[in-house]
Formats: C-alpha cells, structure tokens, sequence
C-alpha cells in the first residue's frame, strides 16, 4: 500500500498529572473504514483530540498525508480535510439547525453548493428538516447527534474522524447512521470511527484497532476481530 | 514599642541628616490628593508649599535654636480619602514632621486632625474650608489648637454669595451641590443666609462630583426661571452645568464658590462661562501684591503647570508654619503650635493671623466675574 | 492553616502554637522595622481579611459574584457610628433628652447587632434576586451597594439628619473593653501598648475567630451544598438541596463578616463618611479573593494581605528608589503607584490564572495510575 | 392492583414548547421494586417525561402519585426530598469536586447539619459527617468506582461518570430511581456489568424508572415499559408484549 | 410648560440613553463572545477621547474645517482604540481563555487602572477641553423645547452603530462565527474557524464604538476630557447592557436609553439627589420580572 493517509506513532497525552494516552500507533489509509474501539476511559477520545489539535501532544507523532501536524490548530487541519465530530456532538445550541449546517461549511464559498447539500442532509435526516429554524439546544439528545453528523459532512472531509457518533441514538437511527456512514466510505471518503457499538462497528469496517488503558493494544482485519474472542468478551460482550 | 505621642526632634536631633555641620534638617508634611478626580487641585497645593520651602532654603538664613535650618517638604498622596488620609497622617507622625500643611479637601482634614492633634502636631490647610475643621478641631496634648487655616471657612464664603446675589437683586435662586462634604456644606450656608436675607429658593437639588448631564435637573429648574443658580462644587463639573444651562437656553446667571473659582473653569466653560459669578475664600492670586511674581515662578519651578486655586494659600501655609518656628524658637512641634495662636504677617494671600479656633483673621471673600475670559474681581467681603 | 490540617493533631497544635506567637509578636516586628504607622496599616489589613473571608463565602463558596459587598461593611460601620457617638442626640431632640451626653452602646452591643443588621440586609437584598444568574446577579448586588452609599450621602438634611451626610459623622467612641478606651495607651508593666497596638490584638482575634468559623462552614453539609451550587445549580436542585435557602443563607452570613468589620472600622477611625464605602471599595475586596485563590481559605487571607500591604508598602519604597535610581523623581509617585499596582494585578492573573494560592485539586496530585478499564 | 404496590403513578401529563407537542396524554403506573423502561425514537418525549415528574420543566396538565402520596411537580428539590432520584441524559456533575464529594452532596437531603452545629462541631454534626463519608463511600463502591474517590469527577471518563451519576442519586436515599440512558457510551460488555448493577439497586429495594435505547438491555431487564412516539404513548406493558407489536417494530426499530 | 418639561426631559434622557448604548454595545459584544465583563472598555473609551482631542487639537490649529477635523479625529481614535483593544485581548485575555470565570474580571480591573496611569502621564490629570467639533446652536423644536445639532447626531450615531452590528452579527459569516465561538471555542475550531481571529474582531469593533462614543460623550458632558472621565459611563453601559438583557445587541441600545430616561425623569420629576438610584431601582425592578433582561431570552436548560 501506498504511505498512510493518517499516521499516528507512539502517542501520548496528559491531563495535568493524568496519562490519558501511553502509546498509540495508528495507520489510517486512503479510502478506508478504521475503527478504534475500547473500554472507558481507554483514551480514545483524547487520542482523537490530540490528532485535531485540540488537545497538546506530550510525545509521539502524528502525520497527515505525510505532513506531521503536531500542533497544528483544528482549523487549519479542516481546510486540508479533517475533519471530527466530537463526542457530545458539540451543537451549537443557540443557533438554529441550518445555522449549524452553514457553520459546518464556513470555509466553502459556493453558496448554490452549500444550499444543496443542506438540502442533501435534509433528506438523509428528515427530523432535522422538520426542525430546520429550532434553536439545535432543544433538541432532544438524538436529534442533536444527527445534526452534528450532518454539521460534519458539510465541510466535504477527506478524513472523517467520528467519536461516538451512535451515542444516545435509537435502533432504527442508529441503522441510518451507519448507513450514512458506509455510502460515505463507499463513496471513497476515509473514516475513523470510534464506536461503543464494537458490533456494528466491526462489521461495518475493513479495519480495526483496540485501546486499554491508553495503548493500541491490537489491531487487525475487522472480520478477523470480530472472530477473536478475546475482543468478543472484552468487548462485544458474548 | 509605643512611640510615646509628643516625641519630636529635639533642635540637635538627627545630626544624619544634617549636611554640614551646625545645619539641621526639619520636615514639613504636606498632605493632598494627587491621585484620583480632584488629583490636579492636590498638585497645585503641594507644589505651592514646595515653592515656599525652596524659596526658603535659597535664602538659607533659617535659623532656629542657633542651629541653621534646611526644610524638607514631604508630600503625601491622601487620595481626597479619609482612610488613605489617616495613613499618610500618621506617616507623616512617624516620619517627624513638626507641621502639616493640609489637606485639601475638609473631608480628609477633618479626622487627619485626630491622628495630628493627639501627636502634638499642629496642620495648616490651605483649602479646607468646611467650618467644623477648627470648629471640631483636637486639641494637642500640650493644649493648643492643632487645626488651622489660611482660607476663609464656608460661613464666611456662604454669606458673602448670598448677600452678594441679593444685593444684585437676586429673588428666586436655586441652588445645586455636587453632594460632597465641601460643595453641599457651602451650599448649606448659601441657602441659609438667602432665607434669611428673604429670597425664595425655587429649588434644593444635589447631584455628584461626577456628574457629567445636568439637563435633567436643568429641565426641571427651567420651569421654576430662577434668576440666578448657585453651584456648590467644583470647576470641572461646573463648566459642564455652565455649558448645559446655555445650551438648554436658560436665562439663569450661575453662582459658584472657591472650587468652581478657577482658569480651569474659563478654560473648560469657554463661551458660557461669560458672566459666571463665583467666589474664592481670600484674595485671587492676580490681585495679590506678588501674585504675578508668584505666578512667573510658579511656571518656571513647573513647566507646563498653572496655578489652580489654592498653592497661594498652601505657600503662606508654610510660611505661617515657619513664623510660628522662628517664634518659638524651636522645632518641637508643641511649641510650633503654641506659638502659631500668635503668628501674624503680611504673606502672598495678604496678612496672616488666626482667630482662638484656629480660623485665619480677616480672611477676605473676593467676589469675582468672569469677562472676556478673565476673573474681574467685583466685589471684596470682609 | 491548610497545610496544618495535614499534619497530625500533634504537630499542628504546635505549628498553630508557633503561629500564635509570631502573630502576637508581629506589631513589635513592625513597628521596630517601620513604624506605627505600618501597625496601623496592618490593622486595616485585619479587616480587610475580615471582608474578603466574609465576601469569599458568598463568591468563593456559594459562586454568587457580589459587587456590592462593601454595602455590609457600611452598613455595620454606621450602626456603631450611629448607636456611639454624639451624631443622634447632637441632631434629634427626642432623644438628646432621652441620653444627654449622646448614646454611648459598648463593644458586647454593637458587634452582634452590626453582625445581625448586616446579615438582615444581606437577606434584603438577597430575598428579591433569588432567580437572577451569574453576572445579572452581580449587577443588581452592584447596584444595592451603590443605593447604600447614595443614601448615606443624602441623608443628611436638616430637619432629618441621621448620617450626616457627605459630611460623615465625627467622634464615634473607640471600643472600649472592661471601661479601658482602646485609644488611651494600655500601660502593661513591661511595654505600653498605643492605640493601633490594642486594635491589632482585637482585630487579630476577630480574624481568627473568622478563618475558623470559615473552615467549619466550608467542611460541613452546607460548605458541599455550596460548592455544589457553585458547580451546577440544576444537578444541586435534583440533589434535593433547597437553593434558594442556601443561596439567602450565604448572602447572610457574608454579610455578617461585613457588619462587624464595619462597626471595628467606625470605632477604630473615630470618622466615618461615604467615601469609605465606593463601589471601587466592592471591586478591591473582589480582588483580593480572587488573586488570593478563589474558595481557598488561606488564599483569600493572601490576597487580602497584599492587596492591603502592596499599595503602602509602594508608597514608602516607589519615591526612594526613584530618587536612588534616576536622582529625582522622574514619573509622579501617585500615578507610578497606580501603574505598578495594576500591572501587577495583570501580572499575577496571568501567571496564576486560579490565584496565587489555590485550592490544591486532583490534577496537582501525582496520579497512582489506575487502570479505568478495570471495573470493567 | 391495589395502591399500596404502586410506587409511581402518572395520569394524562401534557406538555409542549410553543407550538410543538412534546408529552400528549401520557400516563403509566410503576409498581414497587420492579424495573420500568421509558423507549421510543429520538425527540419522542422521554427526557422531557422525566423533566416534568422531576419538576425540571413545569406541565400543562397532569396528576403525579408517587408511593400513594399525591405530589406537585413543581419545586426539584421537594420532588428529590419526596423520594425521586435522577441522572441526566447529558451528565451533569459536579465537574471541580471529587467522587466521594458528588456522593456526599446526594446526602444533603437526608441530613440536617446546620451553621451553628456546623461551626461548633457539635457532636451530632460530628457523627452526622463521619456517617454521611462512610455512606458516600460505600455507594461509591457499590456502583464499582471506590478506586477513583479521589478523582475531580470532570476528570472521569463518560462510563465511570456515568456510574458515579447513578452512585450520587442513590445516594438520597430514592424511593424511585430514574436513569437517563445510563448505558450510553459503554460497550456490550460494560452494558452487561451495567445491567447486574441496577439488577443489584432493584433487588435492594429501589425502584427503577429507565430511558434506553438498547433493546437487548432493556427488554432483559424490565418488567413493563412504555413506547413513546412524537410524546404519545405507543405501547404499555410487559416486553413480550412490546417486542412483537408492529407499531414499535416500525417506529423503533425500523423494519426488520 | 409642564408639557415642555416633559419633552425636554424625553429628549434629555434618550440623548445620555444613547451615549450609554454605543459603549453598552461594546461591553455586550464582548460579553456575548468570551462571557466575561470588560471593565477596561470604560478605559478604551476614555482614550478614545483623549486621542481625539490632541488629534482635533492639532488639526484645528492647522485650520481645517470642524467637519473634517471631527472625521480624521474619529478615524484616528478608532485605529488607536482598536489597537489598545486589540492588544488586551492578545495579551491579556487570551491567555485566559479556560481560566476561571472571575479571573479576567481582575484582569480588567488591573488594565483600567493601568490605562489610567498612562492616560494620565500623556495628558496630565486635571480634565482638559475637549473642541466643539459639532455645533451646539440649539434647534427649537417646538414651544421652548429644543435640541442641539451634537444631540441628534449622538442619537442618530447609536442607532446606525445597532443597525450596523446586528446585520453584521445575524446576517454575516463573520457574525456567525462569533455567534458560534461565544457557545464553544473548541468546536467552532473544527468547523475550520480560526476563533482568535473571530474573538480579536469582536474587541476591536467594540473598541472601534467606544472611541465613537468617547468622542461623542466627551463633547455632550459639557466638552472636556478627562483620565477618569470612563469611569460613571462604564458602569451605567455596564448596567444598561445587563438590563437589556447582556449579550444582547439590541438588548444594549433599549437599556441604555431606558437608563437615560428613567435617570432625566428621576431628576427632573423627582429629586435629583437620588438620579442614581433610580437607575438602579429600575434595574433591579426589571431583572425581579425578567430575570435576563429586557430583551435577553433565556434559551432552555435541556436536562
Ligand atoms: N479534561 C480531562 N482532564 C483530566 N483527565 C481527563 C480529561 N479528559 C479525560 N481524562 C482522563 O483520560 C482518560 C481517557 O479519557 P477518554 O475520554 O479519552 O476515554 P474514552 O476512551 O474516550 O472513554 P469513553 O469511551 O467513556 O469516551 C480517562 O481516564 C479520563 O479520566
Ligand atoms: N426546552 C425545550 N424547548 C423546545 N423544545 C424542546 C425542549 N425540550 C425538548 N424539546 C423538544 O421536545 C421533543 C422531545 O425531546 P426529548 O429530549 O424529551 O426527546 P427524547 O425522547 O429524550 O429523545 P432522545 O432519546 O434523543 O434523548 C424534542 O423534539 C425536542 O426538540
Ligand atoms: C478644593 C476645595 C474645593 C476643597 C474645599 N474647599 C473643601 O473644604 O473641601
Ligand atoms: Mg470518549
Ligand atoms: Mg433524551
């Protein structure tokens, strides 16, 4: 295979006196569904923070398309194309529906464009466009995780990086979700998924990887995994 | 531990600071705001004292106990605050000076005199004007008075305004104070005596040293038409009421006391302050005998400075202070205050003595006029 | 304090025995080294620590910004001045005739009185603004301070004199105890103790009395009510904890601390006038909580020492050291004390963001590391 | 039934925000010591149910019952002094204490330390504290997170706040519990030691009032439920029942 | 007469209101992006003022007309305000970004008290004359009831800036990006926001108005400039701006006329004495009913 599109080597992170993450070595290719599944608490969502820069890196590196961008601002990594929707969706609460969505595609210009896909997400969640002027506050914690996965894809990322993206979300939107989230990737999109839902998220990925206490403790084929019984106890609960 | 209250220098104590060998050096506070809304007045009366001291030390035949004396002015920042007054008092206790001038405004004098009477020593102040200070003054534990002034007191300066503004047939007058100790204290004085006198005040208002807008109350006046306005505060504030009344069309002439008597006030009115009638407690440093030479040397000491209001008063301040020195031949500050009952000379401000409280005599209340700019003194109250 | 409680009940007997003595010691220290009038500036200091402990418990504790804090301080310092001085009979007749040389109240009076006055005032202005969140709630606690004074200074006429107005009111008793003036000179045998002597040993023992009654608050049921209050008041209210009750509760007993330090300030100064009582007055004590360490007991006591002790300590140091450096005054002393005071407040925000001596939190700690996916 | 197995009893709650109706006519009865579940899409109304018997938001209309007392859900903290504990959907902690303080703050309720005991360290206050540590501690254990007691609970990964969240309610001592999708954000594994947990609450005597969205956790673990959908009342009863009702497939689970 | 009362005090009234409301905008622009009171935004004002002033100063004795010195004045002031503005936020504010809430509260306080010292060892500490660079000719409106050229402007001014802000803040992009940097700095990050640059804009606008209404406050209060001349406006934009609800930009411009008036008519009906109180009655009084302000709606708590 060519060079990764994500690399990540020998991370690690600290919260004050805190080692979130010890150690994690992570390779994203182009096109490819990774998922990144763990307990509580393993730090996988602070090694997605440390990857957008939100949070400082203490050791390790960590490169995109060949570029290290250790501390490199979130927002200049999105105008390269990475782009996050972070755990606890992180709508804007006082804004309305399609103000978030316009946020999302602050850095485009083509305005036909952005209507359009506004239009686009409204079709794919239909409770938001029944709600497009409500204050995105007051939606109810589901409503909330649409949005900001809709908010995301309006920025057209190269990397997707998702934290959680099913959280809170019943059966029936959880199956939408991951169907967004494979005809994306079909569509050609790279996503790094990190999921509860280590079933689902298995099955829908070609790779995957798993955190314990702030190490990439293993990582492989998602059938493969899926297979493991290590991961079926540790994880998938069977 | 304790510093026992009347322990002063002694004529030979200190020799350290002494240069040569005979001369001793004797402080001399000056307390004052030079920080904060009135910090330029501070300015002015501190420097006026400091005029005096080097004018003093120039000549350098200041001799006292046989001793030749070299003054030292130690100028202290009160804030116009009455706690921050009471720190630098007692400082300046500590520090041994043998006398005070100051402060400036009657709300920090007032109880600085608590902290200088029961050391024993004795305060002139150039500015405060609020008859409780000697009134309500302490006595030092020597028995003498501690608190004196070289300015005439707000009864003095009240009655004048009033009488003046009767006299120019004045029938309806308001009156407005910026609801500080000396402004609503002088306009006390002013309503009394023009009751008394039997002309109607229309209306009593206050508001504050800081108010910029003054029409909403100037509305209100303007229904009553009084024919003249007493403003019972300061210069800055002052201008800006000037300024309104005309802009709102009122006919009224406005009235001030001491603290509107100023070139800041000309300054800062421009127009408007055309016709202002304002007094000031003594007489105006340009109708003083050597108030333009003071003037000339004041610019020159301070370049870029101009004389405010009261660094005439702070001068002879210091000269009052050493009169009653030389007097007592002594810098033991019970005697300095013993001897200043009997201090009497013909200073900047015009003479120089004090009434039993600690009053100045005679003090005189110029009564001026603003034409073409320029202060004209219309009338002079004794 | 803090670092006390750590140490074993022996140990901290004797640090607080060591503390003792050097507190007892200090105005000897000081006057040797300066002067009274640095004992005097120590005395404000003790209050000041009194007003920024009681301002602590409301903004520190319960996390309810109050600017108008220094409303209480007033209100304790013209109840003393009120109940002992001549000002009422000097001005009412009624009761000129009732007490002919003026009312006269003692120590054992005023201070619970101020204390309760203060408290009843902290309940006003608390009753009515229960709802009020965050920075609504400290503009309208701006606004009752400025009321205050406002009045203070307008209710002065003649006719119904009772504060005298901007003029203030004069010859308040100092307090006396067992019939000896703390103003008069304490002859002990061995030393003579000065008036600002006697006022710090009073004052000192309110402080102490305050930091302890502090600690109790902040380790008790009502102390993590607070806290919690402070932390999210919604997830307090689905605790069961009746914030509205707590909330009044920490207003009255900020309060409280306000009152007394108040009544201490009328009789120490003997003069007491609206001035004393800006809103700028609010913002320093504000100040002093904050650059201490917000909550944090010891903190506060730091804040409130230098926030008190640096402007005067600048004031004796800026103009020698100028002279020393450039051989005259350069930059005019008061406004360089005011440059270097604010820089300075600038400075210690930047640098300690949470104060100069906050409370010690989890991350602080080295961390054991503990695995969290074994609960799992 | 007879009341006295009631615990919590709803009658015809309504309640909308503006134009939209969030809760029509909902009602439901909770028996003693069982376990109910509250599921239905996203936005159905479930979180706002829980808002308005808690007194978070104020009803239209309805009647609450809880232990055969009648109550107004209007002040929050008189509903949590009647007995109804919660945990919210989106964590609300006490982010700058620590564990065991969260867990203390719960105890708030069923203490009485006052200022003057308080400051006098009256002995009862005394014991009352020592009490409410040791209380505060086991609960901190018994939810399974005794090792992190020490730790600023913003500083707690989502599952372990999670946990702590349930520990702090229990902590007052409820006589109903209500978890806000306690589950969320933990894997079939920690779901599983999840389920023994409230397993453990219900059979020590608490009853439990549950929003989730995992099937598979919710119908192994509830006696009875409601299906909510857009704030009306879809289904009632017992899973069984629920599992094989076509509404429910289609709203819920989105066809097979 | 009593009717002309009435209107001069009307007049009186929305003409401070409006003064208040051009630094109450600042102080609400701030506010609603960072959630912290700029104490110092009095301070920028006032050098605002003072920059004008010496600018005017030079400029008139160079003789250009009123109209034009007024003009490069105001340019002037503003780019020197908005540097100073600029300049706190960079280095004294951002830093504090995740620091406790109160912290750059003093960090405000230090700055004004800083900004003063310095005002006062340029321009010296007594208050200056500030030129009359708009006439104050009175215009008779109707009876004896007038109003000068500089008030109607003043007025004019303060709705124009409103206007102003509110397109920028609802319609623009940049306004988004503030609306969404004010509700969380991190995650306007990954929509590709440089929030830095977002939250320097919001001060420099603000600070941009104050040097306006320095100018413009310096002139009404009777023409004269002063290092403590923010202090009393700060505070009454600071409540003006809370009692229309903080936050809110409209919310600024209604409370502070609402203070302007309730202060002329407090003075003029009632007794001037207490104008201030009045102020803060009012206040207290609005926030008893609408707990957030005139116009601040509280968005719901979802719990
Ligand atoms: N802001 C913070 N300060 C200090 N410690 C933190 C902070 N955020 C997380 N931690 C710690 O870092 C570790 C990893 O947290 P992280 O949120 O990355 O785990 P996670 O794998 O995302 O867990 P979850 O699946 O519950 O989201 C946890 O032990 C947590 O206590
Ligand atoms: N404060 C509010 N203002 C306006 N609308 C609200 C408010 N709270 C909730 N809503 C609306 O009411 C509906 C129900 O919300 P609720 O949070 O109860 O749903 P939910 O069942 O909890 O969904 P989820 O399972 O996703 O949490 C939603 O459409 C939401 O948008
Ligand atoms: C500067 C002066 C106006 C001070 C005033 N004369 C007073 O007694 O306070
Ligand atoms: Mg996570
Ligand atoms: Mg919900």
């Amino acid at each position: 295979m060519t060079q990764p599109m994500l690399s990540i080597k020998g991370l690690k992170v600290a919260y004050g006196g805190i080692q979130a993450v010890r150690n994690v070595d992570m390779d994203v290719y182009e096109g490819e569904l990774v998922t990144l599944i763990g307990s509580n608490g393993a730090g996988k969502t602070t090694t997605l923070k440390a990857t957008t820069g939100m949070v400082p890196m203490k050791g390790g590196e960590i490169s995109y398309r060949g570029k290290s961008i250790k501390g490199v601002p979130s927002w200049e990594l999105l105008a390269q194309g990475l782009v996050m929707v972070p755990e606890g969706r992180g709508v804007f609460a006082r804004m309305t529906i399609t103000e978030n969505l316009q946020m999302g595609a602050y850095l485009r210009n083509d305005k036909e464009g952005i209507e359009a896909d506004i239009e686009k997400m409204f079709g794919i969640f239909p409770r938001l466009k029944e709600r497009a002027t409500q204050l995105a506050g007051t939606m109810s914690g589901g409503e909330q995780q649409m949005l900001a996965m809709a908010r995301a894809l309006m920025s057209k990322p190269k990397l997707l990086i998702m934290d959680e993206p099913t959280m809170g979300l019943s059966p029936a939107m959880t199956k939408t979700i991951f169907e967004v989230i494979r005809t994306v990737s079909s569509e050609g999109m790279t996503l790094l998924l990190v999921e509860q839902n280590a079933k689902l998220a298995l099955q829908a990925a070609d790779r995957g990887y798993v955190m314990s206490s702030g190490e990439t403790i293993m990582n492989g084929k998602a059938s493969d995994m899926l297979d493991d019984e290590e991961v079926q106890k540790a994880y998938l609960g069977e | 531990a304790c510093n026992k209250p009347a322990d002063a220098p002694k004529a030979d104590a200190k020799p350290a600071d002494g240069a040569a060998g005979g001369e001793i050096v004797v402080k001399i506070g000056s307390g004052a705001p030079k920080s904060g809304g009135i910090a330029h007045l501070g300015q002015d009366n501190e420097m006026g004292a400091q005029l005096a001291v080097n004018e003093i030390n120039a000549k350098g035949d200041l001799m006292i106990g046989g001793k030749k004396v070299k003054l030292e002015l130690m100028g202290e920042d009160d804030a116009g605050d009455p706690k921050q007054g009471a720190t630098v008092a007692q400082k300046m206790v500590d520090a041994k000076v043998v006398a005070v001038v100051g402060h400036l405004n009657s709300g920090v004098s007032m109880p600085a005199n608590a902290i200088y009477g029961a050391a024993g020593i004795v305060q002139v102040s150039p500015s405060s004007t609020n008859p409780d200070y000697t009134l309500k003054g302490v006595k030092t534990p020597g028995g003498s008075v501690s608190s004196y002034r070289v300015v005439a007191n707000d009864i003095q300066q009240g009655s004048a305004i009033g009488k003046y503004v009767m006299e120019k047939g004045g029938k309806n007058i308001a009156i407005l104070d910026d609801a500080t100790q000396y402004g609503k204290g002088l306009a006390d004085y002013v309503e009394k005596t023009l009751k008394d006198g039997g002309s109607k005040v229309t209306s009593r208002e206050a508001l504050t040293d800081k108010t910029t807008d003054f029409k909403g109350v100037l509305a209100k006046l303007k229904a009553e038409n009084p024919d003249y306005i007493f403003w019972g505060g300061m210069d800055d504030t002052g201008a800006a009421l000037s300024k309104q009344m005309k802009e709102l069309g009122l006919k009224a002439k406005l009235v001030s006391g001491d603290g509107a008597c100023t070139a800041k006030f000309i300054e800062l009115a421009g127009d408007s302050a055309e016709g202002v009638i304002c007094t000031q407690a003594g007489a105006p440093v340009s109708k003083m005998a050597k108030g333009a030479e003071f003037q000339a040397n004041y610019e020159k000491t301070f370049p870029g400075k101009k004389v405010e209001i009261y660094s005439p008063f702070a001068y002879d301040a210091v000269y009052a202070i050493v009169a009653a020195m030389k007097a007592a031949d002594s810098v033991e500050p019970e005697k300095i205050a013993k001897a200043m009952a009997g201090v009497s000379f013909d200073g900047l401000i015009g003479k120089v003595a004090f009434d039993e409280k600690g009053d100045i005599k005679g003090g005189v209340i110029t009564v001026q006029e603003i034409k073409n700019k320029k202060l004209e003194v219309v009338a002079t109250v004794m | 304090m803090s670092f006390l409680q750590k140490l074993s009940p022996k140990d901290s007997m004797l640090g607080i025995l060591i503390c003792a003595v050097l507190l007892m010691l200090m105005p000897f220290a000081v006057q040797f080294l300066g002067n009274t009038a640095w004992v005097r500036i120590i005395d404000y200091t003790l209050l000041y620590i009194m007003l920024a402990l009681g301002l602590n418990l409301v903004v520190g504790f319960a996390g309810l910004l109050d600017l108008g804090y220094i409303a209480f301080y007033a209100v304790g310092a013209y109840m003393v001045a009120l109940l002992a001085s001549p000002h009422l009979s000097d001005n009412f007749a009624s009761i000129k005739a009732a007490f002919p040389d003026g009312w006269h109240v003692p120590l054992w009076v005023t201070i619970p009185l101020g204390a309760a006055l203060a408290a009843v005032a902290g309940l006003i202005l608390g009753a009515p603004i229960l709802k009020l969140r965050g920075d609504y709630l400290a503009l309208v606690t701006l606004g009752f301070g400025e009321i205050i004074r406002i009045f203070m200074n307008n209710l002065g006429k003649d006719g119904f004199n009772l504060t005298n107005g901007p003029r203030g009111i004069a010859r308040i008793d100092p307090v006396s105890i067992f019939g000896h003036q703390l103003s008069k000179p304490l002859d002990l045998g061995f030393v003579t103790l000065s008036k600002e002597f006697q006022y710090y040993y009073l004052f000192l023992a309110l402080v102490v009395l305050s930091v302890f009654v502090c600690y109790r608050l902040q380790n008790s049921r009502l102390g993590r009510a607070w806290m919690a209050l402070r932390e999210d008041d919604i997830a307090a209210k689905a605790m069961g904890i009746n914030v509205r009750n707590i909330k009044l509760l920490a207003f009255a007993l900020g309060a409280t601390f306000g009152g007394v330090a108040g009544g201490m300030f009328a009789s120490f100064q003997g003069f007491i006038s609206p001035e004393s009582f800006t809103y700028m007055e609010s913002i320093i004590i504000l100040a002093m909580v904050v650059l201490g360490g917000m909550g944090h007991i010891p903190g506060v006591i730091l804040g409130a020492v230098l926030m008190s002790l640096f402007p005067e300590f600048l004031r004796y140091v800026v103009d020698p050291v100028q002279k020393a450096v450039f051989g005259s005054v350069v930059i005019d002393t008061a406004i360089l004390r005011q440059l270097i005071l604010g820089s300075a407040m600038v400075l210690i925000m930047l640098y300690r963001p949470k104060g100069l001596w906050p409370t010690p939190t989890r991350e602080d700690k080295k961390v054991v590391e503990a695995d969290p996916s074994a609960t799992a | 039934m007879t009341q006295e197995n009631i615990m919590l009893s709803i009658k015809g709650v309504n309640k909308s925000f503006g134009g939209l109706k969030a809760l029509q006519n909902v009602s439901l009865e909770v028996k003693k010591d069982t376990i109910y579940g509250l599921i239905g899409p996203n936005g159905a109304g479930k979180t706002t149910f829980f808002n308005v018997i808690t007194g978070l938001y104020e009803p239209d209309s309805g009647e609450f019952v809880l232990n055969g007392a009648h109550y107004e859900p209007t002040a929050v903290h008189e509903v949590a002094k009647s007995g109804i504990a919660r945990t919210f959907q989106n964590i609300r902690l006490f982010g700058n204490m620590t564990a065991l303080e969260n867990v203390m703050v719960g105890r708030h309720v069923r203490t009485k330390g006052g200022v003057l005991g308080s400051i006098f360290g009256s002995k009862a206050v005394k014991k009352e504290e020592a009490d409410i540590k040791a209380r505060a501690m086991e609960l901190l254990n018994y939810v399974g997170i005794g090792q992190y007691h020490d730790y600023v609970a913003r500083n707690l990964a989502y599952g372990l706040q999670r946990r702590l969240e349930i520990a702090r309610a229990l902590a007052t001592d409820p006589k109903l519990l209500a978890l806000d999708e306690p589950a969320a954000g933990m894997n079939s594994t920690e779901k599983l030691d999840l389920t023994k947990l409230l397993r453990k609450i219900s059979d020590d005597g608490t009853t439990i009032l549950i929003i989730e969205h995992d099937v598979k956790l919710i119908m192994e673990l509830c006696d009875e439920m409601t299906v909510l959908n857009y704030g009306e009342i879809l289904v009632q009863g017992k899973p069984d029942h629920v599992r094989h009702d076509e509404g429910f497939i289609s709203a819920y689970l989105g066809g097979h | 007469m009593e009717l002309e009362k009435f209107f001069q005090l009307l007049i009186g009234g929305v003409v401070v209101g409006s003064i208040y409301a051009m630094i109450a905008l600042g102080y609400t622009m701030v506010y609603g992006i960072l959630g912290i009171i700029n104490f110092a935004h009095a301070e920028v004002m006032m050098i605002g003022a003072m920059v004008a002033m010496t600018v005017s100063s030079i400029l008139i004795a160079a003789g250009l007309p009123l109209l034009v010195v007024l003009l490069l004045a105001a340019l002037v002031a503003m780019m020197a305000c908005m540097i100073l503005s600029y300049c706190m936020e960079r280095f004294a504010y951002r830093p504090l970004r995740n620091a406790p809430k109160l912290t750059p509260l003093i960090t405000a306080i230090g700055l004004s008290f800083l900004i003063q010292a310095v005002a006062q060892l340029i321009w010296g500490k007594s208050p200056r004359p500030f030129p009359e660079l708009l006439p104050s000719t009175r215009v008779i409106l109707f009876g004896d009831v007038g109003i000068t050229v500089r008030e109607i402007v003043i007025v004019g001014l303060s709705i124009v800036m409103m206007m102003g802000l509110l397109t920028l803040v609802e319609r623009t992009k940049l306004g988004r990006a503030m609306r969404a940097t004010s509700e969380n700095v991190g995650v306007t990050g990954l929509m590709g926001v440089n929030p830095n640059r977002v939250i320097s804009a919001t001060f420099m606008i603000g600070a941009a108005l104050a040097a306006v209404a320095g100018i413009m406050y310096a002139m009404n209060s009777g023409g004269k400039a002063h290092f403590y001349m923010g202090f009393m406006p700060g505070m009454k934009a600071f409540v003006a701006a809370v009692l229309g609800g903080i936050g809110n930009i409209p919310g600024a411009v209604v409370g502070g006329i609402v203070l302007g008036l309730a202060e002329a008519f407090g003075a003029g009906y009632i007794s001037s004495e207490y104008q201030d109180v009045f102020a803060f009655v009012v206040l207290v009084v609005v926030l008893i009913f609408r707990p957030s302000g005139l116009l601040g709606q509280r968005t719901a708590d979802r719990a």
